[in-house]
């Protein structure tokens, strides 16, 4: 193995790409050509570091730079790399650098805790060798050399892990459905067909750590008896797909896919397969019809994908976040991940957060963190200066929560008393300026754009609900709209087909409690 | 017997036709042609009245007053005001006078102002056409080649006639 | 065997008969079709070589807003307008694209370049308001900066 | 089966295990509303009209698709499941046109029959009508789209349960809809105007091209001669149209009806059912003696045809050549019968009353001018007769019975029963047995090819030879033999092949709703029929022995060959 | 007999028929619109339109009579061309709102159009504004759908002789309706509902109260009780597809439970409870020279019609409750003292063959400390309304019977049903109460028929205190009759000593809440099933009914008592109207 002096960790997912990661990366080549230094310095082209801007951390010192242009660069390179003197004015908030050099992992940016972000934006995604090096496959090894599949379903099932694409389903009794089910044809699905507006932190876990979703779903195919993996992803992330795909090709190289992995009797192999844009194809049995080749509506169930899933056999689908725990957990224990979170909701939440505050971003934060804390300590206030009207979790589902309930704590059992979700994870922070009945209308849009027109209550009931926020921005709308628009919410959550339109009036029916007055605004005077 | 009140009306004469007329057969008719012609119209209450003492339930009453197009429920005014808009007058303009008048009285064609005193209608050709457009009051007052500028005046002699 | 420049026979025997590629080879055919779209030919043999009833595969083809059997302009922009973007002024980017371009979002310019499409998020919130341009992202926009954005396709 | 128990509205019962909750809620005497259900189809749970609340569910579930278990709690009529079922309905019927008065279904759709059980009074959504034109350049089938609500029926219809491919939904969200291949016209498809998706559909989207006002002007015309043909299966469903029980056998009252309508002549396609017989089997005994292509299959259904031509073009060799007994009437009518009567055949129109959609089509087809003139001129369904019936003022239940006109109005049980499944079979076997033996069958009733089932295999001893025999129902059904003919597999004789399920009596053409229940009953009735008859053997019919004897001489001789035999074309299946 | 040829055949009818009833009887259906058969002919829809031989033009069926000889073409296609062209007229002014119409799929030109096989209107244009009527209790008017057959107006004015409703203006304005379309309340409308009996389309129905019952059955803290009358149980199965006269009762009862109700009774039971108070009260009155005849007071249309047109005879009127007041004061009284329920909490409902009982049910004197006897009345056709909204299969119900302790009957309740029912059970129970002694014989056949012209008189010998009585009584249904009737007894013509008159022909099996239709043979089968239900009755005279005998010793006492006549009595008032006209 070749020795290099320093290691430059360059964060090059889609955002940083956007902020020009790419050019920095070629002007730094060029740079260090020029100064003749290539053959000591290795750059790592990386997923997010979780900065905004273009972010590099040069090791061995873990001094993190961020907001990069590429005409710093000869700064850099000429101070830092080759005088040893770090560049003051491109490095970021202090404590925060002293910790990741520290290699402290709990205790990152401002109480996040890193499981499934672990290795985003510190090992080259593209490069397998780096992950190994991070105990990469080292669990697959594990369970195969000395786990019966029982005893991984057990420890995933004693973790308490549940499921990280909305409905919280506890993953490892999903597992023993699949594992109870005789079939000499089992599949394991990843879900990463995110299309949750607001969120993207499958997308970034994929760009960041592409390996540690792969080496999971063979853990899972391992455990309930699949030799068959897909991996759905949306067919706009363009490179996720790419990511994916070259780790998959690297895996195979070094079997940890293909035939008798690890010289075991277990074999496995991971597709990838593109979505076409369709939303509905996040439910899982949506995403199997789409996978098969169909329109992407959803299955009737009973029978459930675990029994009868893609092409009639048991099939597990698993989301992106979910998968990428378990690594973590077959490595440290099922207790180690349960103690992290509160009671009934174990480990961590990846969240990104979003709308008019400071520090957008992906966090990963243990269960039970407050909003409160979210907004204050971690998004540190709206960017504009404005009172925050409301934020609206888990993405255009999920549920719009006030100012005046930010105390509510972020963990499963505490939001589902509530009758909240936090849905896929995203916090959309909105500020005063903007209507609630605008707002409404921008989500209405989306569900009208994106139902997949299979049952009545949603087909027509998102269009309806469109033509209501149409016209109470227009301010045409009559008193009587709104109460039916309930009753059609109401009907819609329960009689829906399947979760998106049981979940598409979330946002309505709270926007109907909270801020009813606001939306009555949009009423015509004297219209009934 | 009339009422010293003034707001009631002498329902004598009613009663007298209607009494003459009871018992005999399809004679509903011939009291809403006499009572019109005494009260000027044929108001609810009038129907009610004819409804009763002829024993004939007031829907039918009701229903051949709607059915023929000779009875009026409305009251004329004390001057009704009849705009001829035959051929000739509309051609000299008698829309102008239908459309003044309208705007003048503040009602419409068919109406009567508030205070009882006009009524405005439009009439096919009153046989004038040398004349027109043809303005008639009451069949009898016939102003001729009206045009819209006189309309003030007109309305006001009458208005003027009742001060008086 | 070739139609509207697409060597649909060459892209199909990278597939195996296997099922559930499909959207896959949809996305590549496209992909190589330089109006963005496929066509019905295509779909034919498409058709004949999964053994897919040619309604079934219009069927998915009008489900998924990637795919278009109508021709569409050289570049495709699928813009945003989900929450996240919306919040922070993806309207106003919208109708920057729409006025620059002079066309209504659904259609293709004439010269055949560009065709705009609404879209649900694309993912790319942390930079909302986004669009993207057949494969390249742009990010944090503001209505002023689409008119450089469109000069540099050419 | 086992039994489980389930609580619905509070009431225990036991149900089998493989019972959906609607199946469970009709045995407990609760009628759910249903809308995309239909029992011939594979539930969808779409239309969520019949949603029930289940206890320990979060939301409600489709009673037609969601399977008991033991010990569920089932709710059907709680508030909020009614809510439901009517806000869903009511977001249908505001997309739906209200022209119910001037709708070809009036008074016998679903839905609203739907709107009046649920006493809507008012539709809260503004209406919003699609705007769609009404497509029937097929000449069969029209589409009235905009009156499409999108329970997907006929998408089952047409790829489930008859493999043909021609309907899918396109687009998604609300602006799903149901279009013929890439949008293209019917005709362009690979429909084979079989009609299932018209018996299907709930609403008046999809129905039949009417043409009963050419027959009532023809009808009224002093110098048109019109001659009318009923199809076996007709009387054994005409009655659900007239408010009659399912499989109410009316023969004698049809027959009165249209002498009543005016009809000239009144004639039995069973008489060309009979010739057919004599002919396909004189055919079939041809190819078992000169190696011909073997197996031989019927022609007689035009839905299988036009199927046959675009999906299976490779087995055209298998296909008799028989014309269906329809055409071979028509080309009778207008050749044999006018002579016969002393009739211009200029003059003679040939209305054909059929199960049947796809009849339409092939009395059009170009080939179908073997008399000189078009055989058939007009195809009427049994839906469109009974409009016939109903504008004339006819009281069908209280009308006195009459008999068929001869010549071409006698026939046998074997020709009653060409309306099952199974019925061409039957009589084929019955008189190729007694043709090759020279003994009477002893049993004649051959009950191994009967009944619903969609493929049926039986071997029959005709003197030495094993006679194997295969008939399929429902186009889905007949691909499974084809395949396995195709792979050579199949060592079959003959095969019957009806395109719609349960043969004629579940045509396109029949009274809405069909359901296997109907099925069954108009099928008994239909053996029923043939049991009354003195004469069950085609070869025993007089008329037919006269027909061979005055005109055409000889089975599959030079006058049949030009009568009565066709050919087959080749067509593309992605057109 | 005259011999006519009807589409080739040959027809012998009774000289004074019409062609429609000439074809009729050969089998041969001709639409018809305005048509109500014995009532109203007058041929103004022009849907029967025939052609007859040698005559120019095409001839209205149902109006002309036929002529010897005549030869008659239902099926041209002039004929069919006519009739098609005709009802595209109607249909070009009628709105097209099928699928929310009330009566979507029972509708007249529904029907019609299906069977003509109407497909376009070739007219639409203008519509004519009409008027409308929500505020009236026992109906509801939507001109835009009257289509002016004027088969409301038949029956308002010339059979039941109430005049609430005329023809009204003229040409494509034309409406049956209210004097300046008040609306009915405010007319002299008693309620009836013959005029929504006979509605071919939607613009007179119930005023529905549905959503109301469903709400109490839903609303966890009400009680539901609901009775039904004794008419309905012979004619609810029309709704379903049964013939007129099947008895369904138990189907009711079963219905009703599977629907929700808490606690379900049987109006008949009241019926017996009348008969109890009203036979007493016809004693006294004989006995101690009372006001004779005594009328009854069970119709509520009737009691209107008394109130309005003939004050001066309320004295006569019986001063019983109707048995769907009695049952809902013994409902909010004796049972919910008996099952300990607070009777503010209870909502009774019941299921009526009446239009007119909606109002009865709101009268301001029926009911105490705040709550009404009945709360909620609805119609036969409602409640086969809400039998099908709770999809149940009504046709395969198991029979069930009603709930204690109020729901034993007698075939003297049961036909209070049918015109002369109410006479011949109150004549089963006073003769043996009169007399003393047990009287074998129960059929009163002379009261029972249907006889739509005039009224039924019978003469029915007893002893009073020793000395022997011709009892003469009369029995009128239909206001019409009732008026004649009235006419008599003012002008001091009768000598009767009791009176029964129902509100509508053939009495309450005939009501205004009955199934569409309702003709004369309709009428007649029910009537049939009414008495064949009475005969299979194991109790068939009131006072024996056990349940009635507890009612009396638990609670009330005796008949007539002071408690009786707090709760089942009541008063009447003269109504006056159209008293507010603007001038």
């Amino acid at each position: 193995m070749k020795f290099y002096r320093s290691h430059i960790i360059l964060g090059m997912d889609t955002p940083s790409l956007l902020a020009g990661a790419k050019g920095v990366r070629d002007t730094l080549e060029k740079q260090l050509k020029e100064k003749n230094i290539v053959n000591e310095i290795r750059i790592v082209e990386t997923g997010s570091l979780g900065y905004n801007g273009v972010s590099m951390i040069i090791y061995p010192e873990g001094i993190i730079y961020t907001g990069i242009k590429p005409e710093d660069i000869k700064e850099l390179v000429e101070e830092h790399l080759i005088k040893g003197r770090p560049v003051k004015r491109l490095m970021a908030i202090e404590s925060s650098q002293k910790d990741i050099c520290a290699g402290k992992q709990e205790k990152l940016l401002d109480g996040q805790v890193r499981i499934v972000l672990k290795n985003a934006g510190s090992i080259d995604p593209e490069n397998i060798i780096e992950y190994i090096a991070k105990d990469g496959y080292m669990a697959l090894g594990k369970v195969l050399n000395e786990n019966t599949p029982k005893e991984v379903i057990d420890i995933v099932k004693n973790s308490e892990l549940k499921g990280r694409g909305g409905a919280a389903f506890p993953t490892g009794k999903k597992w023993e459905f699949t594992y109870n089910t005789e079939s000499s044809q089992k599949y394991v699905i990843c879900n990463a067909d995110e299309g949750e507006p607001g969120t993207f932190k499958d997308r970034l876990i994929m760009e960041g750590d592409p390996h540690a979703v792969i080496e999971a779903m063979a853990i899972c195919a391992y455990a309930i008896g699949a030799n068959k993996g897909y991996i759905y992803v949306r067919g706009e992330y363009k490179l996720s797909i790419d990511r994916i795909k070259k780790a998959i090709k690297d895996a195979e190289e070094h079997n940890f896919l293909g035939e008798n992995i690890f010289d075991s009797d277990f074999s496995f192999n991971i597709e990838v397969c593109l979505g076409g844009g369709a939303y509905v194809c996040g439910e899982e049995t949506a995403l199997i019809e789409s996978i098969e080749g169909k329109r992407g509506e959803p299955r009737l169930k009973p029978p459930y994908p675990p029994v009868c899933g893609l092409f009639g056999k048991p099939t597990i689908v698993n989301n992106v976040e979910t998968l990428a725990n378990i690594p973590q957990i077959i490595l440290n224990g099922s207790d180690w991940f349960k103690k992290l979170g509160v009671k009934g909701s174990a480990g961590t939440k990846v969240f990104t957060i979003l709308g008019d505050i400071n520090e957008k971003g992906l966090i990963e934060v243990p269960m039970g963190i407050s909003l409160k804390e979210v907004f204050e300590n971690i998004a540190k206030g709206t960017r504009s200066g404005k009172k925050v009207k409301f934020a609206h979790i888990g993405g255009s589902s999920g549920n719009i929560v006030p100012f005046n309930n930010f105390d509510i704590k972020l963990d499963l059992n505490t939001l589902a008393s509530s009758d909240l979700t936090h849905g896929s994870g995203v916090i959309l922070f909105v500020s005063e300026d903007i209507h609630i009945n605008d707002y409404l209308k921008s989500v209405a849009k989306f569900f009208k754009h994106e139902s997949c027109g299979k049952c009545t209550p949603c087909r027509e009931g998102t269009f309806r609900i469109y033509q209501f926020m149409e016209k109470l921005n227009k301010k045409e709308g009559k008193k009587s709209d709104i109460s039916k628009m309930k009753d059609l919410c109401k009907v819609m959550k329960n009689a829906s087909f399947c979760g998106l339109g049981q979940a598409a009036v979330n946002p309505f029916l709270d926007a109907m409690t909270h801020f009813e007055k606001e939306m009555m605004e949009g009423v015509k005077e004297g219209k009934k | 017997m009339a009422c010293e009140c003034g707001n009631c009306i002498d329902y004598s004469v009613l009663d007298r036709i209607v009494e003459e007329s009871r018992g005999k057969e399809g004679i509903l008719i011939n009291v809403l042609h006499s009572v019109q012609e005494h009260y000027g119209a044929l108001t609810p209450d009038i129907q009610k009245r004819i409804s009763d003492g002829l024993n004939i339930p007031l829907s039918q009453v009701y229903g051949t007053v709607t059915f023929y197009h000779f009875f009026t429920m409305v009251p004329k005014g004390k001057y009704v005001i009849k705009i001829c808009t035959g051929t000739a007058c509309y051609v000299r303009g008698a829309n102008k006078l239908v459309e003044n008048f309208v705007d003048k009285l503040g009602i419409e064609v068919g109406q009567t102002t508030n205070d009882g005193l006009f009524s405005l209608e439009t009439v096919r050709c009153v046989g004038a056409c040398s004349l027109a457009p043809v303005v008639t009051i009451n069949d009898v007052d016939i102003y001729k080649r009206v045009s819209p500028k006189e309309i003030d005046g007109i309305i006001a002699g009458y208005r003027q006639k009742e001060a008086e | 065997m070739t139609c509207c420049n697409v060597d649909v026979g060459k892209i199909l025997k990278e597939y195996s008969e296997e099922k559930g590629n499909l959207m896959e080879i949809l996305h590549k055919i496209q992909n190589s079709s330089k109006e963005n779209y496929i066509c019905d030919d295509c779909m034919k043999k498409i058709s004949d070589y999964t053994k897919l009833p040619l309604n079934k595969l219009y069927g998915v083809t009008s489900f998924y807003t990637m795919f278009s059997n109508k021709k569409r302009g050289k570049y495709v922009i699928r813009m945003c307008e989900s929450c996240p973007c919306h919040v922070l002024g993806a309207e106003a980017v919208i109708n920057s694209f729409v006025d620059e371009l002079g066309i209504k979002v659904g259609e293709t310019t004439k010269d055949g370049k560009f065709t705009l499409e609404h879209c649900a998020c694309l993912g790319l919130c942390a930079v909302a308001p986004a669009v993207m341009i057949n494969e390249d992202v742009h990010g944090n926009l503001k209505p002023e900066m689409v008119k450089d954005i469109i000069a540099k396709y050419e | 089966m086992k039994n489980i128990n389930i609580t619905i509205d509070g009431k225990e019962y036991q149900v089998p295990e493989n019972y959906t909750i609607l199946e469970a809620c009709k045995q407990a005497g609760i009628e759910i509303p249903v809308l995309c259900y239909h029992p011939d189809l594979r539930p969808e749970g779409s239309c969520r009209l019949c949603v029930v609340e289940i206890e320990g569910m979060r939301t409600f579930q489709p009673s037609c698709a969601y399977p008991v278990n033991e010990g569920m709690k089932v709710k059907t009529n709680t508030k909020e499941v009614r809510d439901a079922r009517k806000m869903a309905l009511e977001l249908i019927l505001s997309r739906h046109p209200q022209d119910c008065l001037v709708c070809e279904r009036n008074n016998s759709c679903e839905l609203q029959k739907l709107a009046a059980e649920f006493n809507m009074t008012d539709i809260y959504f503004s209406n919003e009508l699609p705007a769609f034109k009404t497509e029937d350049e097929s000449g069969v089938i029209v589409r009235e789209h905009q009156k499409c609500i999108n329970c997907g029926r006929c998408v089952r219809a047409c790829q489930e349960v008859q493999s043909v491919n021609a309907l899918e939904f396109f687009n998604r969200g609300y602006e799903k809809l149901v279009l013929p291949t890439g949008n293209k016209k019917l005709h362009e498809t690979t429909c084979t105007y079989c009609g299932q998706c018209i018996t299907v559909c709930p609403t008046g989207a999809l129905h039949e091209r009417d043409e009963t006002d050419m027959v009532w002007n023809w009808i009224e015309d002093p110098n048109i001669h019109v001659v009318v043909q009923t199809a076996p299966a007709i009387r054994v469903s005409i009655g659900e149209e007239m408010g009659m029980e399912p499989g109410y056998l009316s023969t004698e009252k049809l027959v009165g009806s249209l002498r009543k309508l005016g009809f000239d002549k009144v004639f039995d396609t069973d008489f060309a059912a009979d010739l057919t017989i004599i002919e396909e089997g004189h055919e079939l005994l041809h190819r078992l003696k000169n190696n011909g292509t073997l197996p031989m299959i019927t022609s007689c259904s035009p839905g299988w045809i036009k199927f046959m031509e675009t999906f299976y073009s490779d087995l055209i060799p298998n296909v008799s050549s028989c014309k269906s007994p329809q055409q071979m009437f028509g080309a009778l009518a207008k050749t044999y019968y006018v002579e016969k009567a002393q009739i211009d055949a200029s003059k003679v129109k040939v209305v054909s009353i059929m199960p049947c959609t796809a009849k339409k089509y092939e009395c059009n087809r170009p080939e179908m001018k073997d008399s000189g003139y078009q055989d058939v001129d007009v195809v009427l369904t049994t839906r469109e007769l009974a409009k016939m019936i109903k504008i004339a003022g006819i009281n069908f239940a209280e009308i006195k019975g009459e008999k068929y006109d001869a010549p071409l109005g006698i026939s046998t049980g074997a020709a009653a029963i060409f309306g099952a499944s199974g019925g061409v079979m039957e009589a084929a076997l019955r008189t190729v047995y007694e043709v090759v033996t020279n003994t009477e069958l002893e049993n004649i009733d051959l009950k191994m090819v009967r009944g619903m089932e969609g493929v049926k295999e039986a071997t029959v001893a005709v003197g030495n030879l094993d006679v194997k025999v295969a008939i399929t129902n429902g186009l889905s059904n007949a691909r499974k033999i084809l395949d396995k003919i195709r792979a050579g597999e199949a060592d079959y004789h003959f095969i019957e092949i009806m395109c719609c399920p349960g043969g004629c009596i579940g045509g396109g053409g029949q009274p809405r709703p069909t359901s296997p229940d109907k099925r069954k009953a108009r099928m008994d009735a239909i053996y029923c029929e043939d049991c009354n008859m003195e004469l069950r053997k085609s070869h025993k019919n007089p008329a037919i022995d006269t027909l061979y004897k005055e005109f055409l001489k000889e089975p599959l001789g030079e006058k049949s060959h030009h009568l009565l035999h066709t050919k087959y074309t080749k067509r593309d299946s992605n057109v | 007999m005259l011999n006519i040829n009807i589409n080739g055949m040959d027809v012998k009818v009774e000289k004074g028929s019409t062609i429609l009833e000439a074809a009729n009887k050969i089998g041969l259906k001709i639409p018809t619109l305005c048509h109500i058969p014995e009532i109203q002919k007058i041929g103004a829809c022009r849907m029967c339109l025939v052609d007859i031989e040698g005559n120019p033009k095409l001839q209205a069926s149902c109006t002309t009579p036929v002529v010897d000889g005549m030869i008659v073409k239902t099926n041209t296609k002039k004929v069919r061309d006519t009739r098609k062209f005709v009802l595209e007229l109607i249909l070009s002014d009628h709105p097209t709102a099928c699928l929310t119409c009330e009566r979507n799929t029972r509708c007249e030109l529904q029907t019609l159009a299906a069977e003509l096989g109407v497909d376009i209107v070739p007219f639409r244009g203008a519509t004519s504004s009409r008027g409308k009527d929500n505020d009236t209790l026992q109906l509801n008017y939507d001109g835009s759908k009257c289509i002016y057959c004027k088969r409301c107006e038949t029956m308002c004015n010339e059979v039941q002789t109430v005049g609430a409703i005329f023809s009204q203006k003229r040409g494509f304005d034309s409406e049956v309706g209210t004097p300046f379309n008040l609306p009915f309340k405010d007319s002299v409308c008693t309620g009836c509902g013959q005029c929504v009996l006979n509605c071919p389309v939607g613009a007179l129905k119930d005023n529905e109260n549905i959503d109301e019952v469903w709400d109490a059955i839903y609303n966890p803290d009400k009680i539901t009780v609901i009775q039904v009358a004794p008419s309905v149980r012979v004619t609810l199965g029309e709704e379903f597809g049964l013939k007129p006269g099947s008895i369904v009762t138990g189907k009711i009862f079963a219905a009703m439970r599977r629907m929700g109700f808490d606690h379900i009774f049987d109006t008949d039971f009241a019926a017996d409870l009348t008969i109890m108070e009203e036979g007493y009260e016809f004693i006294n009155r004989v006995k101690n020279g009372g006001t004779l005849p005594m009328i009854t007071s069970c119709s509520p249309g009737w009691v209107n019609f008394i109130e309005t047109f003939f004050p001066d005879l309320l004295p006569n009127l019986s001063t019983c409750k109707s048995p769907q007041q009695m049952q809902g004061a013994m409902v909010k009284t004796y049972f919910a003292e008996k099952m300990k329920l607070d009777p503010k909490k209870i909502v009774s409902i019941s299921v009526m063959p009446c239009t007119a009982k909606k109002g009865e049910a709101k009268r301001p004197e029926m009911g105490r400390d705040g709550y009404s006897d009945v709360d909620i009345a609805i119609t036969t056709r409602e409640f086969a309304k809400m039998i099908r909204q709770s999809e149940i299969d009504f046709l395969n119900l198991p029979d069930e019977g009603p709930d204690d302790p109020i729901g034993i009957s007698t075939g003297a309740g049961l036909i209070f049903g049918a015109s002369g029912g109410v006479m011949e059970a109150a004549l089963r129970t006073a003769l043996e109460v009169i007399e003393g002694h047990e009287i074998k014989n129960v059929d009163y056949v002379g009261v029972r028929g249907l006889k739509l012209d005039g009224f039924k008189e019978a003469t029915v010998s007893t002893q009073i205190d020793g000395n022997p009585v011709d009892v003469k009584v009369a029995v009128a249904s239909g206001l019409g009759n009732a008026r004649k009737l009235m006419e008599k007894v003012q002008a001091g013509e009768a000598d009767y000593h009791f009176i029964e008159i129902m509100a509508c022909p053939g009495g309450c099996i005939g009501g205004g809440g009955q199934p569409i239709p309702t003709t004369t043979e309709i009428r007649k089968q029910r009537i049939e099933g009414i008495y064949k239900g009475d005969k299979d009755m194991p109790i068939r005279k009131s006072h024996e009914n056990p349940a009635i005998q507890v009612l009396y010793k638990e609670f009330l006492g005796e008949p007539n008592g002071h408690k009786a006549h707090e709760l089942l009595h009541t008063h009447y008032t003269q109504q006056k109207y159209y008293e507010n006209l603007k001038k």
